[in-house]
Parts: structure tokens; sequence; C-alpha cells
């Protein structure tokens, strides 16, 4: 059960968030084209190792939470807010 | 076309209505919980984009009542405010005239705020006694021990599946728990379920 | 409970933790026998002489108790009676009460003549893996003779197949300290952490506190004050019978404590079973050590027995296990059993010591016991119980015979690293107790026994350093310290490793799966020789215990097969669960109707009178139908269609997911979110809606309306209204951070209801007030406010049905009154209620798409709605929907399908065929029995399309072996002109 | 290669056993080979049999980071079965499914294939519609189905709940002809069979890098040295994103865990492979008599072969929903696999835009029934450069394309699908 900082409510477990992928990709700019949009939504860095990514804080303030979560330990380095940067540690 | 009716609306129906059996209840022992539904009125207020200090401003001068920080609740003499989201708090009162409240805070709040009626959206139960936090930490997976939760503390949450808004008023200790309303039963059941091995009351 | 009774012959007659002034009855197999508080089941067997407790999984090799704890491998039983019987459930861990019934395993007719023990006659034909080999021929006999005959002869216990009549529930602790194990080194921790101020909690899975102390009269005294303190402390919360689990991220522990299994049946209002969450700040694993086996020819025998088991049975439980004993032993720590044998009564005691003479070994001399050193035992003889021991100087051949009833064996000692190995702290190899050792890792650290710290003045020391640390990792200054035990100085617990006799005869390295030396051989000669094969191949380690006795030995007899040291060869991967946990302990409340909560409208009371029919929609349970005394099913539906299109009709919509959305960017928002524009809808109106996802496929769709220039009210299907809202503030979060918008769900706070049919209007307009219904007034898609029967209510001139209608939403407290009073008004139209069928239907004849068609495979292409598409301005999912395969002119659209013979039915899931093919050209999504065209209808998405409507097709439907010719046509069976949803 | 037989069983029982040699032989790798095989699953052993016996291509090595057979094949919950409603996934899998029926005779390996029916419950109207959908299609192209309604699925699996459950059951949608097989064996058995036909496994040599000559593949560095191949074949489940980034692939794939569990071994108590759809659950009893069970994936990235209790708790609560005689029965452990999502929920058969390199992935969480199908389709991908029909479906440019295979169309949500 991870245990996930939302900036907003503080420590809480993953049972009131809900997964919601990778935050390293941006929605293209509307004209950007097909092949933009196709990297947006399907392909991904997929790492093994440090992972920014969206949990949704579905169950508590709602907020989109971003955090830098290792893909083999589970562990979390960092949470933040969706406009922050997030520092990701080196392997 | 007939006119508009000017007679106060009817008395709202609780989802709970035909559910809550008062009485004592589970176990026997000497401190019962005492578990209840509260009527209230309960508005969602939203600061609009970057306008949130001027919205506590507005609120802090009508209602005399500081819009309380994530994790907080805040009372005053008519209502108490509980974060539940950035820049959002819900205003709980004791039930009055439908709509009043709502009305009142948009006329505050202008255009630094949104405002929406949630009261037929939520119902609000309250739940005291000793064994108050064991019995919450069945479902609850917040930390409600006086070290790291105690009177004056809000937190939006999800106790036995549902959605919930916790909210502690004094040590004894009392809770605010406030559900969506077509959750009401369910979430009541599971409390109940919960209460039973300490034994609880229902005014 | 407290008649008379003869005490059994092997009960001391003091010493202990068991209650005598107590007597519980019990049943073993049928026979009744006595014992006291504080009895294990398997204490109070062994009180009375019984020997053979169980057959084994694969021999049916009679089998005794081995341990005196949660590790055993032999004695598991079925406990309790009818609904309440646990199979498998280890004796050495069920802690007695009266009137327990229990039942041996594995083994028919009876535990001393068993048909299967044969199986042990056939052994050299069912070596490891054999079953890989052969019931190959012929093909089909697998299924018909060969598994059937396997899965009756494997598994254990028999499961109870009646629902289980207990509760359980969940509870969710957090602390600063959590330390798992209340022996010395968990006392002391325990204790140190809570002097120093942190919140801790001490979880024990045994009944008493004490761990090995409970075995050790020498440290009673020390024990009961660590107990006393620590009860003293408020800050210490004591959970007994609570067996933490499993390891999880962010120092998460599971634990269940078992409430009530030490009752007959659990008291009213009780749990019998507890599943606990354990967040913890830091974690000090005390789980002890588990003592290990040596493999020898017979050493799976009844009356063999580990040797910290024998000496807890007489010191903790007063029980002696044989009268005349062997101790075969490679380490000095073991020798207390002889002490605690020769005190509670055994006429003699032989130690086999595997080493030289050492200062143990002579020591015991001295009081006069027969030790051999240099020795080993290759044999234990006897039938049902055990005559003899063989022995032998180590490596000679030869040997000869020791009288005895008891063997007792110790091969050293494991750390028991379960937990600590799934936090996944690196293990390291501990030469000289021959064993793994756990390292510590952040908000973690193991003590005492479980990093091999085996005495107890060194486990207690060790606990009470780890226990400070932990606190003051937490951020607790540390206290001085306390007392540590004195007296009884802690034995040298350095282990030569000393894992197998070889001899000829089955030596066991698993005793309940019954892997013996030789089949890890053959693994390892056919090449299954990673630790990982070698387990699996020969199911070493995969019973109930885990390998937690012999896991070890295995690995080492593969190390040796390998030429490699045992810690090049390893363990295989320790996985929760440390022991076996109750399915519907974790279960707790969420089972039966509770499984899920269920979602009521306000109506929901209403419905149940009115006999209604209900179906699940997602959460919520939405009325059917409302089938009249001795009505059909269609009857019912087709009457309150019927009503809407002749009169009216009014049905409880408050199940839709509505979103209020406010904000000087919402209708800005709105154009970026939906397929089509809302910047241009006008205060007032209404719009219909169609939402995409960004994969350019249909999403959701739902009429908004415009409540003010920087107000909307959004409704969505119900099935999404939880997605919409998550994918709304997913794009006003990260992707549109800049917009200037609030929404929040108002769906629980608004009950909606439709009023549908040709006299909506004349029905409403007797009861709405403040607000003028007339078209002109009040046109199509027009929104107000108004009030009704005093309620405020907010009236939408939408349809879903086709026909003339309302939707009036009321702040959702007034939901019945509005309901009643709608109904009055609409009694002289022989107004109907109608439930979610007859929607279906006359959405169907409308031709109006839902959750079928817009099943997340269709595009707005698809389902006919390509029109809705803005031209100018950017909206999710309008690059890909772009995409060839989305625009693909043989895509499936949309077309309405009706039954040739009208009376025929057809059925949603059939597939579309041409005469004489069985290429799928489409399928059905949505059928109904139709009021207005008549006869069965529906929609369905048909490659092809429009271009054929008026084909005939077949409806084919293989599992019912039935084919129905069908026409297609438009999806509008019903006013397709739209002229009465504007009237 | 000594057949298997009860004969030699028997005769080798006299001998103590002592006359069993290397299941498969532990060869040192060759500097190179016609194909290499990366990934020492049951999908890479079989494609390196089906090169060997359909191809005739016996100059293979499959490179196996550690032991064969204990990736996502080691730790499944073993169904088989070909229920799908696509086209290109339902004749793919039966085609599998086929494969599977004659699996022991053909690799002289008893994977202990069990036909013993998956039962797919479901509880409304729109779910059964559903299953109707599909089982019509499995007919059309004459697989097995059979549409239970309630008494019949009671009759079947009397101890479900029936009287009080929160989503009661309407029904079910069966494949007689699915089942489950002992998951170990099949890649044991594959790797047996591919061996006696030349094949080299080669274990505990990890792949680290693809190295390339302009367009086209060389050969792979590993972890015992650069080995030289002219064609390679990737088949590493979970770790599929790792691999395809050495040749400088990005791909519409996520790493998911998925937790499975069993219970202490049991007299039968359950005959039938049994899906729970209202609670995401399935269940199935080994013969070794331990219940093995599952439900969703966890539904975040993650390379642990390990969960976290948020899905523990769903899925007993489900379970006991279901079944409630399960609820006094103790679970003996939990692990974990890691699943390549596809953003589709389908597989990947396919030629890569490196010439030379292959790419058989995307299994998610159903590959297992899959083993047999994907290593002859991967074989014939390899050997004549080209899908079969039966995978010309199953490539990266349909995701490019918008022809997606998303059997319940939940969008390109990998957590979710
Ligand atoms: C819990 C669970 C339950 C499942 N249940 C089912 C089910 O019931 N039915 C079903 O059909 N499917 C099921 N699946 C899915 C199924 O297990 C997989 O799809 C299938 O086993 C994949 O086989 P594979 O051979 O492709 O992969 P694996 O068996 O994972 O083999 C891949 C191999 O590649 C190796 N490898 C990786 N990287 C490298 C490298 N760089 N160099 C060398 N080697 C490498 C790995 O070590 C591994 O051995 C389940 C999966 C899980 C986890
Ligand atoms: N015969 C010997 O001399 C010898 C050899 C090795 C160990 N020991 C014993 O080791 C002890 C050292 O003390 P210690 O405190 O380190 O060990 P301990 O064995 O006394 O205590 C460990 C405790 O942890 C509990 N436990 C283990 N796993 C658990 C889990 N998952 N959940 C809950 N409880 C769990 C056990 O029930 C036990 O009570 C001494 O008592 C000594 O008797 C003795
Ligand atoms: C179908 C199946 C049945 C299993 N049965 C058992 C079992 O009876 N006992 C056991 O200890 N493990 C059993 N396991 C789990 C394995 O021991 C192991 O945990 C799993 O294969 C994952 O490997 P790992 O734990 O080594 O990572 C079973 C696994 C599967 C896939
Ligand atoms: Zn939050």
């Amino acid at each position: 059960m991870h245990l996930i900082t939302c900036p907003w409510c503080g420590p809480r477990d993953e049972a009131e968030f809900a997964y919601r992928g990778d935050a390293t990709v941006a929605r293209p700019a509307a004209d950007a084209g097909i092949d933009a949009f196709y990297d947006y939504v399907y392909t991904r860095a997929n790492p093994r190792g440090w992972h920014t990514e969206w949990w949704h804080h579905a169950a508590g303030c709602h907020q989109f939470v971003k955090v830098v979560r290792h893909t083999l330990t589970h562990a979390i380095a960092a949470t933040g807010k969706p406009t922050d940067t997030l520092p990701v540690p080196a392997e | 076309m007939s006119a508009p009716e000017s007679r106060p609306a009817p008395e709202p129906r609780s989802p709970l209505a035909g559910h809550l059996k008062p009485g004592r209840h589970g176990a026997a022992g000497s401190r019962p919980l005492v578990l209840r539904e509260v009527p209230a009125t309960i508005v969602e207020l939203a600061a609009r984009r970057g306008r949130a200090a001027e919205l506590a401003a507005a609120v802090r001068g009508a209602l005399a009542l500081d819009l309380p920080p994530p994790g907080r609740g805040a009372a005053a003499a008519g209502a108490t405010a509980l974060w539940i989201q950035p820049d959002t708090w819900l205003v709980v009162a004791p039930r009055g005239t439908e709509g009043a409240l709502a009305a009142h805070l948009k006329g505050v709040a202008g255009a630094a705020g949104s405002v929406v009626d949630q009261s037929h959206g939520k119902t609000l139960l309250h739940l005291a006694g000793a064994d108050a936090r064991a019995a919450l930490g069945k479902g609850c997976r917040i930390d409600l021990d006086p070290a790291a939760f105690g009177p004056g503390r809000a937190a939006v949450t999800q106790m036995a599946q549902v959605g919930c808004v916790l909210y502690q008023h004094d040590d004894v200790p009392s809770f605010s728990l406030i559900v969506p309303s077509s959750y009401a039963i369910p979430f009541f059941d599971w409390l109940c379920h919960s209460a039973a091995e300490f034994g609880y009351e229902v005014p | 409970m407290t008649r008379m009774h003869r005490r059994p012959a092997m009960r001391a007659r003091t010493g202990g933790h068991i209650d005598r002034d107590t007597t519980l009855t019990f049943r073993f197999d049928g026979r009744e026998l006595t014992g006291h508080p504080g009895d294990t089941l398997a204490s109070a067997l062994l009180a009375h002489g019984v020997r053979i407790v169980g057959r084994s999984f694969k021999y049916h090799r009679p089998r005794g108790i081995y341990t005196a704890g949660p590790e055993e491998p032999n004695a598991l039983a079925g406990i309790g009676t009818g609904a309440r019987r646990t199979p498998n459930t280890k004796m050495t861990a069920a802690e007695l009460y009266q009137g327990m019934v229990a039942e041996s395993q594995n083994r028919w007719p009876s535990l001393r003549f068993d048909a299967l023990a044969v199986n042990s006659a056939l052994a050299r034909f069912l070596p490891a893996g054999f079953y890989y080999k052969t019931f190959m021929w012929p093909a089909s006999f697998w299924e018909k003779v060969y598994e059937p005959a396997i899965r009756r002869a494997a598994g254990l216990g028999r499961a109870a197949t009646e629902p289980d009549p207990d509760h359980y529930e969940a509870a969710h602790a957090h602390c600063d300290v959590l330390v798992v194990g209340a022996g010395a080194a968990g006392l002391a921790a325990a204790r140190a952490a809570g002097e120093s101020g942190a919140r801790v909690i001490l979880a024990e899975q045994d009944f008493l506190l004490g761990g090995g102390l409970l075995a050790d009269p020498v440290h009673e005294g020390w024990r009961r004050e660590m107990t006393a303190a620590l009860e003293a402390l408020g800050n210490v919360v004591r959970m007994p019978r609570t067996t933490v689990f499993g390891y999880y991220e962010q120092n998460m522990l599971g634990a269940i404590e078992r409430v009530a299994d030490h009752l007959p049946e659990p008291p009213p209002h009780t749990a019998r079973q507890r599943y606990w969450t354990i967040r913890a700040r830091e974690v000090v694993l005390a789980t002890g050590a588990d003592e290990r086996l040596i493999a020898f020819p017979g050493n799976d025998r009844p009356g063999v027995m580990l040797a910290g088991a024998a000496r807890a049975y007489a010191n903790r439980f007063g029980v002696l296990a044989g009268r005349r004993a062997v101790l075969f032993t490679n380490n000095d720590a073991a020798y207390a059993t002889v002490e605690a044998l020769a005190a509670a009564g055994a006429d003699r005691v032989t130690v086999v010591d595997t080493r030289p003479l050492g200062p143990a070994a002579a020591a015991a001399r001295t009081r006069g016991v027969e030790v051999l050193p240099g020795h080993e035992v290759v044999g234990a003889h006897g039938g049902r119980g055990l005559y003899s021991v063989e022995a032998r100087a180590r490596g000679g051949d030869g040997g000869f015979q020791i009288d005895a009833d008891l063997l007792c064996v110790s091969g050293g000692y494991n750390p028991a690293i379960h937990l600590a190995s799934q936090s996944r702290t690196p293990l390291a190899w501990d030469s000289g107790i021959a064993a793994f050792v756990p390292g510590t890792a952040a908000g973690q650290r193991s003590a005492g026994a479980a990093r091999g710290r085996f005495g107890i003045a060194a486990a207690a020391r060790d606990g009470m350093e780890a226990g400070g640390a932990a606190a003051a990792a937490a951020g607790f200054a540390r206290r001085p310290a306390f007392e540590l035990p004195a007296g009884g100085a802690d034995p040298d617990l350095t282990v030569a490793p000393f894992w197998e006799v070889t001899a000829r005869g089955k030596s066991f390295v698993d005793l309940q799966h019954d892997v013996t030396t030789a089949d890890i051989r053959l693994a390892h000669r056919e090449g299954y020789e990673h630790i990982e094969h070698a387990k699996r191949y020969t199911t070493h380690g995969m019973a109930t215990d885990q390998g937690k006795t012999g896991g070890l030995v295995g690995a080492a007899v593969l190390a040796e097969a390998r030429g490699l040291p045992v810690e090049a060869v390893g363990m295989p991967t320790f996985r929760p669960y440390v022991t076996p946990i109750t399915w519907g302990a974790v279960a707790g409340h969420h089972i039966r109707r509770e499984f899920a909560p269920i979602r009521r409208t306000q109506l929901h009371d209403w419905h149940v009178r009115r006999g209604a029919e209900f179906l699940e929609a997602g959460l919520w349970l939405r009325p059917a139908f409302y089938p009249r005394p001795g009505e059909a099913p269609w009857d019912a539906i087709l009457r309150e269609g019927a009503a809407v299109r002749r009169s009216v009709g009014i049905c409880d919509v408050s199940t839709l997911g509505k979103i209020d959305l406010q904000g000087a960017d919402a209708a800005f928002f709105l154009d970026r979110l939906y397929m089509n524009t809302f910047s241009t809808l006008a205060v007032g109106r209404a719009r219909y809606g169609l939402m995409l996802r960004e994969d350019g496929m249909v999403f959701d769709d739902g009429t908004t309306t415009r409540l003010a220039d920087d107000h909307f009210f959004i409704t969505t299907t119900t099935a999404n209204a939880g997605r919409v809202m998550e994918h709304m503030e997913f794009h006003a979060q990260t992707v549109w951070p800049e917009l200037d918008v609030q929404f929040t769900s108002v769906t629980d706070q608004w009950a909606a209801m439709s009023v549908a049919g040709p006299n909506a209007r004349r029905t409403l307009a007797k009861v709405v007030a403040g607000l003028d219904l007339d078209n002109a007034a009040f046109p199509f898609m027009g929104v107000a406010d108004a009030t009704l029967a005093g309620c405020p209510v907010r009236v939408f001139r939408i349809s879903f049905s086709g026909e003339l209608a309302f939707e009036v939403a009321t702040p959702a407290g007034y939901a019945a009154i509005v309901w009643e009073a709608i109904l009055e008004a609409g009694r002289e139209f022989a107004i109907e209620p109608y439930g979610v069928e007859a929607l279906g239907l006359l959405r169907i004849e409308k031709g109006h798409v839902a959750g079928a068609e817009l099943n997340g495979q269709t595009t707005a292409a698809d389902v006919g709605l390509e029109r809705m598409a803005k031209k100018k301005g950017d909206f999710v999912g309008k690059a890909l929907a772009g995409r060839p395969g989305l625009t693909d002119p043989a895509r499936p659209r949309l077309v309405g399908v009706r039954a040739v013979a009208p009376d025929q039915q057809i059925r949603p899931g059939a597939h579309l065929l041409e005469a004489g093919s069985d290429r799928s050209l489409g399928w059905l999504a949505s059928v109904t029995k139709s009021v207005e065209p008549g006869g069965w209808i529906g929609l369905a998405l048909l490659s092809g399309g429009a271009a054929r409507h008026g084909q005939r097709l077949q409806a084919s439907f293989p599992l019912h072996g039935e084919s129905v010719e069908v026409e297609i046509c438009s999806p509008h069976f019903v006013d397709p002109e739209n002229a009465r949803v504007r009237a | 290669m000594t057949r298997y037989s009860a004969f030699g069983l028997l005769t080798k029982a006299f001998g103590g056993h002592a006359g069993w040699g290397r299941a498969w032989r532990d060869p040192a790798p060759k500097a190179s080979y016609d194909v290499v095989i990366i990934g020492g699953g049951g999908h890479g052993l079989a494609s390196a049999y089906y090169l060997a016996k359909e191809h005739g291509i016996t100059n293979v090595a499959v490179l196996e980071k550690g032991p064969i057979g204990l990736g996502n094949t080691g730790r499944n919950t073993t169904i088989v079965r070909s229920n799908y409603l696509l086209p290109e996934n339902n004749h793919f899998y039966e085609w599998s499914l086929k494969l599977w029926e004659g699996l022991e005779q053909d690799i002289n390996y008893n994977v202990m294939m069990s036909q013993r029916g998956v039962l797919n419950l479901f509880h409304s109207d729109a779910q059964k519609a559903a299953a109707a959908r599909r089982g019509n299609a499995m007919r059309l192209i004459g697989v097995d189905a059979e549409l239970l309604d309630r008494e019949q699925v009671r009759a079947m699996v009397p101890l479900l709940d029936f009287d009080n459950a929160r989503f009661p059951v309407m029904g079910g949608l069966l494949q007689p002809r699915g089942g489950t097989a002992r998951h170990d064996a099949v890649a044991w058995g594959f790797a047996r069979a591919a061996d006696a036909r030349g094949v080299d496994i080669i274990q505990h040599c990890e792949v680290t890098g693809i190295r390339r000559e302009g367009d086209r593949v060389v050969g792979v560095e590993t972890t015992r040295g650069f080995i030289g191949a002219g064609k390679v074949g990737m088949a590493v489940a979970g770790n599929t994103s790792r691999v395809a980034a050495m040749a400088g692939l990005r791909l519409p794939i996520e790493s998911h865990v998925l937790q499975a569990f069993v219970t202490e071994g049991l007299k039968p108590l359950v005959d039938t492979v049994v899906t729970f759809g209202a609670g995401h659950f399935y269940i199935s009893q080994s013969d070794k008599g331990g219940l093995v069970f599952g439900g969703d994936l966890d539904g975040y990235n993650s390379y642990a072969q390990r969960g976290t209790l948020q899905m523990v708790e769903h899925v007993f609560a489900a379970g006991v929903a279901m079944m409630p005689c399960l609820s006094r029965l103790r679970v003996l452990r939990q692990w974990g696999g890691v699943m390549d999502m596809t953003m589709d929920g389908s597989p990947l058969i396919c030629r890569t835009p490196v010439e030379g390199l292959y790419l058989n992935g995307g299994w998610c969480y159903g590959g297992f029934k899959a083993t047999p199908g994907s290593g002859w389709c991967f074989a014939h991908t390899i050997a004549n450069d080209a899908p079969h029909r039966l995978n010309a479906a199953m490539t990266i440019e349909r995701f490019r394309d918008g022809r997606l295979m998303d059997e319940r169309g939940t969008g390109p949500w990998p957590w979710a699908q």
C-alpha cells in the first residue's frame, strides 16, 4: 500500500488514489498533427526506475498529484502539484 | 400559468428516513457511542481563479468565519467551514430556509467565488464517545490519534468505500461525518456495524 | 467444564503456563479428551500420549507433532464443526477451548488405517515430478481418469461448503514504532521505545507474551516484570494473537488478530478475526528463530520432534513428549531440552551429538546424562510410534539401537527473516550460525534471535538497543535503560552446519509435501538445479509451512549436489504470508450485500412500495419496471412505454451524473471538452453534447444547460458520471491549469424525473408554478426555475423518449413530494411510472444511442453523430479521430433493425450475417419489443451502415441455435422529423 | 533425449532414478546463431521449438537472463481459453488452443492440460448482451461456447452465492474446452523439446544491448559477451519496453503488476475456472489442491514482482462475495508478475522498424494461453520475415493507424485494460 503525500492533504494511503499514468507527456498543440498526438496518447518511456506520474486523489481533494516513484522498489522520492517540476533522483 | 408560490418549501426528507432506529444497540457497555443524523445546510464555496484572498476577506467580513487552510475546519457562531479542495470549502450550518445560505454566500462572494448548494446531496452524521476513534478506524485509513489529529482538524477521505468529509469537534472525541446522500444508508450501516462492539445509542 | 478427570499420562504435576484448576474437554477424531487453559490442541494431545495426528500429503505416511508453533508441517487438523470447520489448522498454534472438535486429515477411512498409505509402498514410482513424465496416453484419459484421481489423492483438508457464520472486520492503525514479536528482544524493544515516548504497537502471534521465555523458567520473573511494565505504559499497545503476515510499501505491515479463535464461537458483536493494517514510522522485527531439522532416514516418524518443541512442551505446557528420549543435535543450545525433559520427569535422555566432546556435552555428562559425541542418527524405527533410534559413529557403518519413544532433533536455528526479506532488506550469510541474517533498511531493523542474537540476555540487550534506536529515528529521545535479564548465562550458540545423515532410506527435507533428499538430488540430475527450479520441481517449501523447518536443509542438499556453498545457492523468494491467513479476515465487512455499497435515489422507497423490479446500474439500484400483480415483464414494459407514447409517464432519472460548472472560462472549457460548441449556447437553453476520448472514440454524452454566462449545468450518463468528472479534473488541473473553472458533482443534490408523453405539458401545468410551459414561452431545449408543490424545481424541456417531455429536477430531499404531486396531477391522464426497461424501449424506438452503442469501440461517425463536430478550434479527441482506422468506411455504422416476422424475438449480442454466410457484418447492440412500430426492433452496428437500409440479413445467435430474418432500416423508428418533441 | 513414459518411469525406478539425465543441456553460447531469441519464458522457448520443428531452423539460441520459466510463465494463474470477441484475437487464440490440445504428445511432456471449462459469470442484461456478442462471435468461427442461465450455472458451480449477493449471478458464458495447464511444465517441456531439436538454451545470460549495423541487427550484447545473430526475436514479456529501447524503439506499452494468490491445499472444491465479472475476480483449483486466484492489475507502472495490499483487500472480498464458503480457508502465498500492457490490451507479434529484429510482446495478463500459438506464429514471422495470417493484425502500426484491437472498448489506459 503506497503512502502518497498529497501536497494538500498530507500522507494518504494508496487506497484513496487512482493512478493516472505518465506525467511526463504533454498534450500537443491543436495543430501538431496525428503523430504528435499518437506519441502523447500511446508511446511511453516505461522506465524501470524513477517515474514521474499522476495519482488522482479521487477519494480526497480530487487533485491530480504528481509523484516521482521508483517502479522497481516502489519508493517515492517526491510529490507535488501539477504545475510543480519535481527533481528526479539519479538511479 | 400560475404565479410563483411564496410559501416556504416543505421539510426535506432525509435519505436515512425510516432507517435510523432510535435506542440502544450493540454490545452492552458502560460508555456507548452516540450516533445521530444532524439536519444541516451545506454549501460548497470555491474561489474563482486567483481570488481566494478576496473571497476569504468577504466571508470573514460577513460571517466572521475564517476560511481554513487544508486539513482544517473553522467554526464561527452560525457556521463551520471545512477545507475540502484547494480554494474550496464546505460551509455547514444548522438547517435553515431552503437555499438561504447559498443565496447569502452568493451575495457575499460576488465575483470572487462560486457557490453551490449541496444541502440535499450530503448527509451529516455525528459520532461521539470514547471509542469513536476505534469505531472509525475500522474503515478510516488516516491516523486519528490525538498525536496526529484533533479538534479542529478536517479531512476528506474514504471509509468503507464511501467518500467522507471528517471533522473533529472536541476531545470527547466527537466527529462530524459528511457523506453523499445516495450512500448514506450503506455508510450508516457500516458505522453501526463498527460501533456495535462498543455499544451505541441513536437518540 | 470442571468435572474431575484423571491426569493424562504425560502431564507433569506442576510447572508451565497452564491453568490446571480448570479442565477443558475436547474431541479428537471422535475421542473425548481433556486439557487446560493455556494448552494448544497439540500439547493437550501429547499429554494424552497421542502420537499420530495426521497423514502426509503424497505418501500418506503417519505423522506426529513436530513443533510447538505455527511453523508446524505435520499436525494439521480440521477444527470446528459444520460451517465453522476450518481445515488445515495447525494444532500447535490452536489454543484449546472447551468443546473443541478436531478431526485429522488426508486419511481414509481413518488415521490409523489409511488406504492411500499404499502410496508409501509405491514411493519409488512417484519421485519428484513423476506426473510430468507420464499420464500422457491416451490423450483423453488425463481429464477423465488420471487428473481426478490425482486431485482426490492430493490436497489436504476438506473445506466446509456452507457460508461462514462468523464476521470479520478491518482495522487501521498507525504508530511510531511497531515491534513484531514479543520474545525477550521484542519485549525489550517495545519497552525501550515506549519509555522514550513513542507510540508503540507490539504484535505477537502467540496468545502469551514471552516467545522463548515461556519455555524458560529461569527468566520467568523478568518476563513478568516486562509485561507488567508494558501494561503500565499508556503509549504501548500490546496485541497478542496477532500475526504480522506481510511487509508492504512504505512500512505498511499487514496483520491478522485472532480475536475469537480461542473461543467456541465469537461472542455477540465480536469479529472472529480482525485484519490490521499497521503503518509504522519505524519497525523492529523481533521475530525470533526457527529451529531446523536434520535429514536422516525416518526423520518423519511420529515421535520425532524438534528439540525446542520438546522443551516448550515440557516447560511451557507441563507435558512430557516422551519418557525415553534421544536428543540429536549439532549445537549447545539444544542441551536445554535435556534439562527440561529431565525436570518434567523423563526416565532417560541420551544425547547424540554430531560434534566432538564439547563443554556442553561434558557438563551434561557430569549431570549423569549419556552423551554420544561424534555420533549421528541413521534411523528412527517404529510403526505408529517410535520404538528405537538407530545411531552410529559419524560416517561409520553399522549402528546400534537406542530404545526411545521420543527423538528430539536440532540442526541449529534460522533467524525468522521472512518479514525482513519481504521488505527487501539485504540478507547476509552468517557462517557462525550457518544461517541467513537480515541487514537493516530505512525505517527498519531486526533484533534478537531474528538476527542471530540467540541467547536471552543477548537478545534482550539487542532488543533494547533496537527499540531505543527506532524511537530515536522516529524523533523520540532515548531514556535510561531498564534491567536486563539476570542469571542463566547464554550458551555458546555458534553452529557447525550439519544438514544430513547420508544413509539408506527416506530422509525428508519437507515433511508436509514428502520431499526427500533423493528428490532434491533427482531435480539436480535433471537440470532443475537452480533453487527456484528445484523448489518447483520437487514442491520443496511449497506446503503450508513454507519450508520453515526444512527449507534451508533442502537448499544445503542441493548446494552439496551442485558443489557450491549454501549461501551461493540461496533460498527461494520469501513472500507473504508469513503464516497463511484467513481469507474472510481480509475480506472483512465487504462481502455479501456489502461487497459494494448500494446507491439509492431518494425515490427508492417509493419504487419499492410500488413493487418495482430493480436492476443494477453501476452501484445504483434503478427500477427496471413496475409489474402489476400477475403481469409478465414484457407486458409491464410495453404498458409503461405505451403510456408515454399515448399519454404520459414519469421516470426517476436521478442517477444521471450532474456537474455544476462555473467560472469565467467555463464556456471555453466546455468547447475544449466536447466535440460540439457550447460557447454559443444562450442562457436558459440546453444542448446535447458529445465528448470524445483523446484517442478519438466516443466517451460520453448528455445535455448541458447554460444557467448564466459563467455557469453551466452538465449531465452525464449514469455509468460515466465519475469518469467524466475525473476527465474534467485532469484537463482543468494539468492540461489547461490557467483556466478559471470551478466544478463539482451535484448528482446527489438533485433528484430528477422525466415527465414524458403527449400529456406531459398538461400534467405539469397543473402543478408547476412560476413558469409558463407553453411551447412559445418554453420551447424545446428551454430551461427555467419554478416551484412545484411548494418545492423549488428546475424544469428542462428535453426528451430522450422522442415525446414531448420535461425533466423536472428538484433538491433531492423534495423528490418524493414533487413525484407524488406530478402523479396526482397526471392521474386524470392515467400517468404511469416507467422504469429503465421502458426508457430503453423508448430511446431505441427513437434511435437515441446509449451505453450499448457508446461502448468505447465506436466513433461519432459510427453512431451517426459526426455532424456534431465543430469545424474550428481544438477539442479532446479531434486529432486522433482522424486516423485511417477510425474513418474507414467499412467500419460498422448505426442502423435500425426490425424482425421481418414482428413476433419473432431478436436478441442483443446477435451477429448480422448475409443468408448462407457465417461472416459477421455487425452486431445487435440494443433490442426491444416495441410499442409504436410494433414487434421486435433494435439498434445495430453494421458494416455498410445506411447503404444497407432495406436489405434483409440474418440476426444470428448460434448460442441458442437461432437465426432470425431482419430488415435493416433507419434507426429512427419514431417521429424521425422530431415534431413531437417540439410540439 | 530419453522419452518419457510410464514404462520409462517404472524401469528407472528400479535404478533409484539415477538414470534420468538433464531435461535440457547447459551449453556455452556459440559465437553466433541464425536466430537468437531473447527471453526464456514460454513464448521464447516455444518460438525456438517451432523454428526448429516447423521451419527446420535449428541453429537457434534462447537467451535467458535468469533460469528459464520464472518470468510470467512461472507465476501465472494458468488459464487457457480462446473466448475472444474480435476476429483477429479469436482466430489466433483458437489456433493456440488447438496446439494445446495436442501439446503433450507433441513435446512428450505432461503439461497437465486440463480442459475443465472456463465460465464467465454475468450479472446484468448489459453484461449478458456483451457475453452473447462474444459467444456468438466464437461460435461463428467454430469455437465452442455456451450461454448458461442461472440454473445451469448453479448446477455447475453450486457454491456460488445465489441468495445473498450484491451482484446476483444471472448466467454465464462457458467455454467447455477452456481450462488450465501446469505453468512450470510448459516452460520445461518446451525447453526439453527445443533442446532435443538442437536449440541452445542459455540461462543466466542477460541481453544488455542490441548491436546494429545500419538498419540491420547483427547480434546482441550479453552478460556473457557478444553473440552474433542473423535475426533476433524479443520475447521478454514485462521487459519488452526495456529491451526494445536497446534498439531505439519506444512502444505503446507500460509495465504493470498483476498479483496472484494460492490457498493451502484442499480436497477438490472448485472444478471449473470461474470468473466473477462483477468483482474482477477469478479462481481455479490446481491439481495439488491449492485454490489459485487473482483479480485486476494493481494499476500502476511497476517492474516489481509484487503488489500492494490495496488490490489484495479487493480480491479477497470479491472471492468471498462470489463464493461465501471461501471465507474460512487460509491463503498461503501471494506474488506478482510484470505485465507488458499494451494500450488496447491485445498483443504484438510483428517485425519492427529495425531489420532482422522481431517483436513478441504485449501479452498483458493473458499470454499464457497464447504460448504455443505465439511461438508458432512468431517462428513463422521470423522464418518468413512476414507474419502469418493469424498474427497479421498484431502490429505496432495499428496504434498509429487507429486499427485497435480493444476487446472491451477500454481505451488507451493500460492500467484499465
Ligand atoms: C499473476 C499473473 C496471472 C496471469 N494469469 C494468466 C492466465 O490465467 N492465463 C493466461 O493466459 N495468461 C496469464 N498471465 C499472463 C502470462 O503469464 C504471460 O502473458 C505469459 O506467461 C508471457 O510469457 P512470456 O514467455 O512472454 O514471458 P515470461 O515468461 O515472462 O518470459 C520472459 C522472459 O524474458 C526474460 N528476459 C527479460 N529481459 C531479458 C533480457 N534482457 N535478457 C534475457 N532475458 C530476458 C525474463 O527473465 C523472462 O524469463 C498471467 C500473468 C500473471 C503475472
Ligand atoms: N534453544 C536456544 O537456546 C535458542 C536458540 C535460538 C533462539 N532461542 C530463543 O531466542 C530467543 C531470543 O529472543 P527473541 O525475542 O529474539 O526471540 P523469541 O523467539 O523469544 O521471540 C520471537 C517472538 O516473535 C513472535 N513472532 C514471530 N514472527 C511473528 C510474526 N510474523 N507476527 C507476530 N509475532 C511473531 C514469536 O511468536 C515469538 O514469540 C530466546 O527466548 C531464546 O529462547 C533460543
Ligand atoms: C498455479 C500456481 C500454483 C501455485 N501453488 C503454490 C503452492 O501450492 N505453494 C506455494 O508455496 N506456492 C505456490 N505457487 C507460488 C509460487 O511458489 C511462487 O510464489 C510463484 O510462482 C511466483 O514466484 P516467486 O514467488 O518465486 O517470485 C503457485 C504458483 C502458481 C502460478
Ligand atoms: Zn489530496
